[in-house]
C-alpha cells in the first residue's frame, strides 16, 4: 500500500480442469512484507489457486493467465518443470496444510530441512547444511533443535511438524510465502503460537505472505487484507477489518455470521438464521454461468444468472449483483 | 524393535514347527511301503522286512518324526529309502544350484520392475504408460514355463547363442555357468519383473499422492529427484512384503523351469522324488523349501522394520 | 458422476467371455471329435479342413482347444471356488470372533501361505497319485489364504462403522450383521479375487500338467497340449503356439477383467 | 531279471559287430581314438532316466546297468550285438555231459580299478555273494540253480549247477555275472570297483556321470579318455541339448517325428532291433479279461501299424508275440491277428453283449500315453469303453499294476532279453497261466539248444493264440549320432550301453 516493491502479480488466473473452469479470473498483488488472506469454505478454490502459484496444480489440471514473481524474468504460468523447480522452494515456498503427512516418514527431520538448502545451493556441504539446518529449527522456536533433527518425523507432535514444514519453507527467504491451512490440523493452543511464528518470520524476512484460511479469526489476527473465494471466484476484498465488519457480499456475510466473530454482527435478526450457509459448495463440475452463489443466495434474482461484474471502491471490492447494503456505515 | 523381533522369531519358530508336523502327517499317509518301492517287484518278504528295519519305518510314527525331527535339527536329512545316499549334502548341493537361479532371477525381475514401474507410474496417464502397463500384463500372463521354452527354441535351438540348458558349477567354469544361468534366469526374471512391477507401479503411484512428495518438489526438487529422494524407500516398504512373496513363489516356478532346462536344483529333486516316492527325500525337500518360505517372511518382516522408522521404536 | 469401465476392463471381459463361449459351444459342436484318433491325417498343417492343423495323432486341434477350455475353466472355477468358499468364511470369522481365533486363523494362514500350489500339489500327487482332483485341491487351498485375508479386511473395515456397532448393541447377532453389512461389503472384492485367483488356477494347472501332475490324458487341457506337441517344437512349432496363446490369452483375460473390477468397485484404488 | 520295464524307449547295449570290433582295435592301436581334427577325445552321451544310485545288488532300475556293465564291471561272458553269447573275462569255457559243470578258463593279469587282482577266488565270491542277503534284488534268483564254485587253479573256475540250464549261461552276461573284489564293495552305491576299461569320477546327481578311461586295463584300451552319461527328464530337453552341442548323441531316441530336421542338421540316426517289446498288458487272471474271447476281440480291434506309426514315425517293427526277431526262436506271427473290427464286434457281441468298460492304467512314459490313446480309439471303435488312468512310473504304476495286479489293460515296454519266459510265471503280472507253455519252458531250459529253439517257437505261438496280450510293437533301437561319432551298437540286446567301441573319426 505504501508503494512497496510488488513481490507477486496474478492476473486473469484461471484453473481449467476436466472440461470444467476451477479457478476463475483470480487477480491478486501482493507487496514486500504484505501478509493477504484467502478465505473461503473447503472446495471454493483457495488450495487450488495456491498450488497454480507453484506451479504443483494435481495432474490434469492447467492455469493459463498470468503470474509474474519479483525477480523472475518469465511469467509462471506455462513454465517448464526446469524453470519452475528453479523458483520452488527459492523464491515462492509453502507450508501445507496437514502437517502429519507433509514430511518424509522415513528420512531424520535434519536431512530433510538441510536438503532444502542444499538444492538450492545456498549452503553447499553436508555437514553446513547440517548446522543451517539445526539453526534454522531453532528460529521456528523447536526446543533441543539437536535432538529433533536426528529424529524422525512420527516422533513429534503435530505443532513440531508444522515448524519442520515452516522451517523447510523459510530456509531459503523466499521473496513469497503461501501457507495453505497451516494452523487448521493443530490445537487451538498451539495454533496461536504457529501464527506469530509465521507472522514475524515474514515479517523478519520482509516475505509477502498469502495466507489461506477458512478460520475468519484467524485471517483477522494474521493478515491485514482479505480476498473471499467462492466456486472459484474471489467474490470480494479488501482490508480484513472493513470486510468481515461489513461485509459486502451475501457470502461474506454468511461466512461472518458462522463465525464466532461476536461484534460483527449488525442484523441479529438475520444472524440466527444464517449461523449456517444453507446449501453446500456445489461440485466443480456443477459451475454454469452466473453467480455460483446464487444457488443459496437469499437475494437471488434471475439477474444472478449472468457473471455479476467487480466494483472496486477505493481499497475494497465485491462481485455481487445485489450486494448488501452499507446503509449501517460508521 | 527388540520386543518386536523376538515375537516373530517365536512365530518363525512356532510355524517352523507346526510344518515340520504337517509335512510328515500328509507324507505318511502315503500309500505304499518305501521298502517295497525300494526293492522293486517281487521283492521276498524277508527283504522287506530287513529294509523296514533298516529305514526305521517299522517304528511308530511319533517315534519316526522324532528321529527325523531331532536329524534335522542336526542338520541330518537322514538317507535316502532308494539311492541309500545321505540326503544332507544332495540338498546342499542342489539348494546351491537352486539359489543361484532364484537370487540372480531376483535380481534380473528388480532390475527390470523398478525402471519399468516408476516410469508406468509416473506417465500413468500418458499413453507410454499405458504400453508399459500393457506390457507388464501380457508378461504376467505368460507362465514362466512356456517362456522357458519359447526362449530355448529360439536363442539355443534356433540362433544358437546360448545353451539350451544343463547346469556346471560357477568354479569349474565361470563363462559356462552364465552361459547356462542366461535363459532360466530370464523367463523366470521377466515374468517374475513384470508381476513384481505391477506391484512397483501401484505403490509408486500411492506414493506420488502423497504429501511429503509435495513438499519435496515445493522445496524445489524436480519430480525424478523427488521420487528417487523421498519416494523409493517409501516405495520399497509395501514392494519389500511383495518381494518376500515374488521369492516363495520364484523357488515354485523354479521347479517347472529347472525341469524345462535341465537344472539339477531342488526342483528337480522334488518331482524326482515324487516319481519315485522316495518318501524321505521328498519330506526333507518340501521341508526345506517350506522352511525358506518361512525364513523369507520372518525376513521380509525384519527388513520391513528396517525400513520403516515408524515401527522401530513402536514397541 | 458416474464410473465408466477402462478398457482393460472392456478387453479382459471380452476375453473371458470368448473363453467361456468357447466351452459352452464345445458341448454341442466341435469341428471333429478331440478325442478321436486319425493316425492317417497326423501332423498337418493349418488348412481349410483342420483350421489350425492337427497333433501327432491326427487330432484336429481347434476341437482339442475348444474342449481344452472346459478343463481350463473347470479346474479354474473349483480352485478358486475352494478358496472363495472356504477363505471368505474364514476371514469374517476370524475379524468378528474373539480376538484369539483371530490371531490363531491369520498364523494358520500365514503357514497356509508358505505351502505354494505346486508344492502341495507335489505333495497330494505322491499320496493319492497325479491327476485333476488332487491339481485343483492343491491350487484351491493356495488360493485360501488371499480370500481369508481380504475378506478378514473388508469385514474389519464394516465392523468398526458406526451402523453395525449400532445394530450389535440393538441385540442383532454376528450372522444377521454378517449377511446384512459385511456380505455387501466384501462381495465385491471376493469376486475380484475370484477372477485373479482364477488366473492364478489357470497357470497353475498348465505348469501341473507339464509336470505331468495335471490333467491325463486323453482329457484334453491347454497344458497337456504344450507338453504333448512341446518335443515337435522344431518340427511343427505351431502345435506348441496355440496351446501357449491359448493360456497366455485366458490369463491376461482374467487379469485384465480382475483389476478393471477392482477399479470399478474400490474407487481409491482406482489408476487410470 | 528284475526289471522287465525301462522308461526309456530302448536303452539297451550291444557290442559292435566283429568288423567294427576290430576297426575299434587298430585305432586303438595307433591310439587314435581322438577326433583327427579337434583332437576330442571325449564324448557326451543323452539318456534319460537317470540311476539312483550306482549298486545294483540292492537297487532295481535298468540305468544302473546301462552305465556300468561292460564299461565299469565285466563278467565272464558277454553278448555280442546279434545276441550271442561271447568270452570276456573268461577266454574259453567247456560244459560237461550232463550240462551241470561250467569250467572256466580266466584271462590272467587281470586287475580291479582299485588294484585288486582277478582270479577265480574272485568268481567264487562273486556268485556266492548273489546267493547271500548281500544281494536282494529279484535278479538274485538267477544264480539260485548255482550249486557251488570251485576254485581249481587262479586262472581256472569250475561252476557246478544243481540243474541244467541254458538260461544260466545267458543271465551271466547280465547283472548277476559281474565280478566284484571283497576290497570294492565298500560303497557300491557311489564308488563302483570293476575290471572294465572305465572308472566312475564324477557324479552329479540329477545331471550326469561322468565315466574315466582307467590306466592298467588288461585289455585293449577303449579308445576315449572321457565318457560323459548326461541324464534329462523329457525328449524336448534331450532333442534341444543334442542340437545346441551338449550331447554328441541320444541313445534310444524317442522322438522320431523330428529326425528328418536332425539329419539335415549333421546327424545320422542308427536303426537297430531292441527287444523292447510294447505290449498291451491284459490282466488274464482277473476282470473282463479273464474271457479268452475278449482278449482275441482286443487284439482284433487294434490297428498296430497305426500304433507304430503315431507313437514312433513307424520306426519299429510289428511282431505278433512276445519274441524279437534277433531271438533264435522268433517267427513272424504278425498274421496271426489282423485288425479286423468287425471280427472283434463280432466276438465282443457274445462275450459281452452289455458292452465292455475297461480300465486301462498306463504309466507316464510318452510313449505309453501316445500309443494308449490310439488304442483307446481303436477299442472305441468296437464298442470298448477303455478308460486311461495314467500313474506315475515308476512307483504307483510298480505298485498298482505291477504288484497288486490291479488294472484290466495296462502298456509298457518290455526290455528284458528273452522275457517271453515271463508267460511261464502264473504270478506275474499279466496272470497267464497255462501249463502246456511252462512245461515247454522247462524243456527248453534243460535240453539242448535246438530243444529249446523248438521249445520257445511253440510256447511263442501258443502264448499269441491265447491272445494272452497284444504285442503292439517292437520298438527300434534309435540311435541319433552326431557325424563323425562311429562305433555305436546299432541293435540294443543287453543290459549295458557299451562305450568301450566309441571312436571319433
Amino acid at each position: 500500500m505504501t508503494g512497496a516493491e510488488t513481490m507477486l502479480r496474478v492476473e486473469g488466473l484461471d484453473v481449467l480442469g476436466a472440461g470444467a473452469t476451477l479457478v476463475r479470473g483470480m487477480e491478486l498483488a501482493l507487496t514486500a512484507g504484505e501478509r493477504v488472506a484467502l478465505i473461503g469454505e473447503s472446495g471454493c478454490g483457495k488450495s487450488l489457486s495456491a498450488l497454480a502459484l507453484l506451479g504443483l496444480l494435481p495432474e490434469g489440471l492447467t492455469a493459463s493467465g498470468s503470474i509474474r514473481l519479483v525477480g523472475v524474468e518469465h511469467d509462471l504460468v506455462g513454465a517448464g518443470e526446469r524453470q519452475m523447480s528453479a523458483i520452488r522452494g527459492r523464491r515462492i515456498a509453502m507450508v501445507f496444510q496437514e502437517p502429519m503427512t507433509a514430511l518424509n516418514p522415513t528420512m531424520r527431520i535434519g536431512r530433510q530441512v538441510a536438503e532444502a538448502f542444499r538444492i538450492h545451493g545456498r549452503v553447499r556441504g553436508r555437514r553446513a547444511a547440517q548446522a543451517a539446518a539445526i539453526e534454522l529449527l531453532e528460529r521456528v522456536r523447536l526446543p533441543e533443535p539437536g535432538r529433533i533433527a536426528g529424529a524422525y518425523p512420527h516422533e513429534l507432535s503435530g505443532g513440531q511438524r508444522q515448524r519442520v514444514v515452516l522451517a523447510i519453507a523459510l530456509s531459503n527467504r523466499p521473496a513469497v510465502l503461501v501457507c495453505d491451512e497451516p494452523t487448521t490440523a493443530l490445537d487451538v493452543t498451539v495454533q496461536a503460537q504457529m501464527l506469530g511464528l509465521i507472522t514475524d518470520s515474514v515479517t523478519e524476512t520482509n516475505a509477502a505472505l498469502l495466507f489461506i484460511t477458512h478460520d475468519l479469526a484467524v485471517a483477522a489476527t494474521a493478515c491485514r487484507r482479505v480476498l473471499v473465494m467462492y466456486g472459484g471466484r474471489v467474490v470480494e476484498a479488501g482490508p480484513v477489518r472493513v470486510v468481515l465488519s461489513r461485509p459486502r457480499h451475501p457470502y461474506t456475510l454468511g461466512l461472518v455470521a458462522a463465525s464466532d466473530l461476536e461484534p460483527l454482527a449488525s442484523r441479529p435478526g438475520r444472524r440466527t438464521r444464517l449461523t449456517t450457509i444453507a446449501g453446500t459448495v456445489p461440485a466443480f463440475g456443477d459451475r454454469a454461468t452466473g453467480c455460483a452463489f446464487r444457488t443459496r443466495c437469499p437475494s437471488a434474482s434471475s439477474v444472478c444468472e449472468t457473471d455479476p461484474a467487480w466494483s472496486q471502491t477505493g481499497d475494497r471490492g465485491v462481485a455481487c449483483w445485489h450486494p448488501v447494503r452499507a446503509a449501517s456505515d460508521d | 524393535m527388540l520386543a518386536r523381533v523376538l515375537l516373530r522369531t517365536g512365530v518363525f519358530l512356532a510355524g517352523v514347527f507346526v510344518a515340520s508336523i504337517v509335512i510328515f502327517t500328509v507324507l505318511r499317509v502315503l500309500p505304499g511301503d518305501p521298502a517295497q518301492v525300494a526293492l522293486g517287484v517281487d521283492a521276498t518278504p524277508e527283504g522287506l522286512a530287513q529294509a523296514r528295519a533298516e529305514f526305521g519305518t517299522d517304528r511308530p510314527l511319533p517315534t519316526q518324526y522324532l528321529s527325523w525331527a531331532e536329524g534335522l535339527l542336526h542338520g541330518d536329512f537322514g538317507r535316502s529309502y532308494l539311492s541309500r545316499s545321505a540326503i544332507g549334502p544332495q540338498i546342499a548341493d542342489r539348494l546351491q544350484v537352486t539359489g543361484w537361479l532364484v537370487a540372480s532371477s531376483i535380481v534380473v525381475a528388480l532390475l527390470l520392475a523398478v525402471p519399468l514401474a516408476t516410469f508406468a507410474a509416473m506417465w500413468h496417464r500418458t499413453g507410454r504408460g499405458a504400453l508399459l502397463a500393457g506390457l507388464s500384463q501380457v508378461g504376467v500372463a505368460v507362465p514362466a514355463f512356456i517362456a522357458g521354452v519359447l526362449l530355448v527354441d529360439l536363442f539355443a535351438v534356433r540362433l544358437r547363442w546360448l545353451p539350451s540348458g544343463g547346469w556346471v558349477a560357477p568354479d569349474k567354469d565361470p563363462a559356462g555357468f552364465i552361459r547356462r544361468l542366461i535363459l532360466p534366469v530370464l523367463s523366470l526374471g521377466l515374468i517374475q519383473g513384470a508381476v513384481l512391477s505391477r506391484y512397483i507401479r501401484s505403490a509408486v503411484l500411492d506414493v506420488l499422492d502423497q504429501d511429503y512428495l509435495r513438499t519435496a518438489r515445493a522445496k524445489g526438487l524436480r519430480p525424478y529427484q523427488a521420487m528417487v529422494r523421498h519416494g523409493l524407500r517409501n516405495v520399497g516398504i509395501p514392494v519389500v512384503t511383495v518381494l518376500g512373496l515374488q521369492v516363495a513363489s520364484l523357488l515354485v516356478s523354479g521347479i517347472v523351469v529347472e525341469r524345462v532346462f535341465v537344472i539339477p536344483g531342488l526342483g528337480s529333486l522334488l518331482l524326482d522324488s515324487v516319481a519315485n516316492r522316495d518318501l524321505l527325500v521328498l519330506q526333507d525337500v518340501v521341508m526345506v523349501l517350506v522352511f525358506a518360505v518361512l525364513t523369507i517372511n520372518f525376513l521380509v518382516d525384519v527388513a520391513y522394520a528396517a525400513l520403516d522408522p515408524r515401527l522401530r521404536r513402536s514397541s | 458422476m458416474t464410473r465408466r469401465p477402462s478398457p482393460g476392463l472392456i478387453v479382459g471381459a471380452v476375453l473371458v467371455a470368448g473363453v467361456v463361449f468357447t466351452a459352452l459351444l464345445s458341448f454341442v459342436w466341435t469341428p471333429y471329435d478331440a478325442t478321436e484318433v486319425q493316425v492317417a491325417d497326423r501332423l498337418l498343417s493349418p488348412g481349410a479342413h483342420h483350421w489350425l492343423g492337427t497333433d501327432r495323432l491326427g487330432r484336429d486341434v481347434v476341437s482339442q482347444l475348444m474342449v481344452g477350455s472346459r478343463t481350463t475353466l473347470t479346474v479354474g472355477l473349483v480352485a478358486s471356488g475352494i478358496g472363495a468358499v472356504l477363505g471368505t468364511p474364514i476371514g469374517v470369522l476370524a475379524s468378528m470372533g474373539p480376538r484369539w481365533l483371530d490371531r490363531t486363523v491369520m498364523l494358520g494362514n500365514d503357514l497356509l501361505l508358505a505351502f505354494p500350489g505346486l508344492l502341495l500339489a507335489a505333495m497330494l500327487a505322491a499320496v493319492y497319485g497325479a491327476g485333476t482332483g488332487p491339481a485343483m485341491v492343491a491350487i484351491g487351498l493356495s488360493t485360501l489364504p488371499s480370500f481369508a485375508r481380504l475378506a478378514r479386511a473388508g469385514t474389519m473395515q464394516v465392523v468398526t462403522t458406526d451402523y453395525v456397532r449400532a445394530a450389535l448393541v440393538a441385540g442383532r447377532g454376528s450372522w444377521w450383521n454378517a449377511r446384512r453389512h459385511v456380505w455387501p461389503n466384501i462381495a465385491g472384492l471376493v469376486t475380484v479375487q475370484i477372477s485373479l485367483s482364477f488366473a492364478i488356477a489357470v497357470v497353475a494347472e498348465a505348469g501341473l500338467s507339464y509336470l505331468g501332475l495335471g490333467t491325463a490324458p486323453p482329457t484334453p487341457s491347454w497344458g497337456r497340449m504344450l507338453q504333448d506337441s512341446q518335443e515337435l517344437i522344431s518340427a511343427a512349432p505351431l502345435l506348441v503356439l496355440w496351446p501357449a496363446a491359448a493360456i497366455a490369452l485366458a490369463v491376461l483375460g482374467l487379469n485384465l477383467l480382475g483389476d478393471g473390477l477392482r477399479d470399478l468397485f474400490d474407487p481409491r484404488l482406482e489408476r487410470r | 531279471m528284475s526289471d522287465p520295464i525301462s522308461a526309456t524307449p530302448v536303452t539297451r547295449r550291444t557290442l559292435g559287430t566283429l568288423v567294427i570290433m576290430s576297426l575299434t582295435a587298430a585305432a586303438a592301436a595307433c591310439d587314435a581314438g581322438a577326433d583327427p581334427t579337434t583332437g576330442r577325445d571325449s564324448v557326451n552321451l543323452g539318456f534319460l532316466a537317470e540311476p539312483e544310485n550306482l549298486d545294483f545288488t540292492r537297487t532295481s532300475g535298468a540305468a544302473i546297468p546301462q552305465v556300468l556293465l561292460t564299461n565299469v564291471y565285466e563278467g565272464l561272458v558277454k553278448l555280442d550285438d546279434s545276441g550271442r553269447i561271447q568270452p570276456l573275462l573268461a577266454e574259453s569255457w567247456t560244459v560237461s555231459a550232463d550240462r551241470r559243470t561250467y569250467d572256466f578258463q580266466l584271462h590272467s593279469n587281470v586287475t580291479f580299478s582299485n588294484g585288486d587282482p582277478f582270479t577265480a577266488e574272485t568268481v567264487k565270491f562273486s556268485f556266492e555273494r548273489v546267493k547271500s542277503d548281500a544281494w536282494n534284488v529279484s535278479v538274485k534268483k538267477q544264480m539260485d540253480i548255482l550249486d557251488h564254485v570251485e576254485v581249481v587253479s587262479p586262472t581256472q573256475a569250475r561252476v557246478v549247477l544243481v540243474r541244467p540250464s541254458n538260461e544260466w549261461l545267458f543271465d551271466m552276461t547280465g547283472r548277476p555275472g559281474a565280478m566284484f573284489t571283497p576290497g570294492g564293495i565298500a560303497d557300491l552305491a557311489g564308488s563302483p570297483v570293476g575290471t572294465g576299461p572305465y572308472t566312475v569320477s564324477r557324479w552329479t546327481r540329477g545331471e550326469s556321470i561322468v565315466l574315466t578311461r582307467r590306466a592298467g586295463y588288461w585289455a585293449t584300451k577303449p579308445a576315449l579318455s572321457t565318457v560323459t552319461f548326461r541324464y534329462f527328464k523329457d525328449l524336448n530337453a534331450e532333442d534341444n541339448a543334442l542340437r545346441t552341442g551338449a550331447v554328441d548323441a541320444i541313445i534310444g531316441f524317442g522322438s522320431p517325428d523330428v529326425l528328418p530336421q536332425l539329419t539335415a542338421d549333421g546327424f545320422h540316426v542308427i536303426e537297430g532291433k531292441s527287444n523292447a517289446e510294447v505290449v498291451l498288458a491284459m490282466n488274464n487272471a482277473a476282470g473282463p479279461l479273464r474271457d479268452k474271447r475278449i482278449r482275441q476281440a482286443i487284439r482284433y480291434a487294434i490297428d498296430r501299424a497305426a500304433v507304430l506309426q503315431a507313437t514312433a514315425g513307424g520306426h519299429g517293427t510289428l511282431i505278433g508275440t512276445m519274441v524279437p526277431p534277433t531271438d533264435p526262436w522268433y517267427e513272424d506271427l504278425t498274421a496271426r491277428y489282423p485288425t479286423d473290427p468287425q471280427k472283434a464286434r463280432t466276438l465282443l457281441a457274445d462275450a459281452a453283449p452289455g458292452g465292455l468298460t475297461l480300465r486301462f492304467r498306463i504309466p507316464n512314459l510318452p510313449y505309453a500315453q501316445t500309443a494308449a490313446q490310439v488304442v483307446k480309439s481303436d477299442l472305441a471303435k468296437v464298442g470298448v469303453d477303455a478308460k486311461i488312468e495314467v500313474l506315475e512310473f515308476p512307483a504307483r504304476w510298480l505298485s498298482e499294476v505291477f504288484n497288486k495286479h490291479d488294472y484290466d489293460l495296462s502298456l509298457i515296454a518290455h526290455v528284458e532279453p528273452r522275457d517271453l519266459l515271463k508267460f511261464g510265471d502264473p504270478h506275474y503280472y499279466w496272470g497267464y497261466d497255462n501249463a502246456e507253455v511252462r512245461k515247454l519252458m522247462a524243456a527248453a531250459d534243460a535240453g539242448t539248444l535246438e530243444e529249446q529253439t523248438a521249445d520257445l517257437r511253440e510256447a511263442g505261438r501258443i502264448v499269441a493264440d491265447d491272445a494272452a496280450c497284444d504285442w503292439l510293437y517292437l520298438m527300434a533301437n534309435l540311435n541319433v549320432v552326431r557325424d563323425g561319432l562311429n562305433g555305436v551298437a546299432v541293435n540294443s540286446v543287453g543290459e549295458s550301453f557299451d562305450v568301450t567301441t566309441l571312436t571319433w573319426r
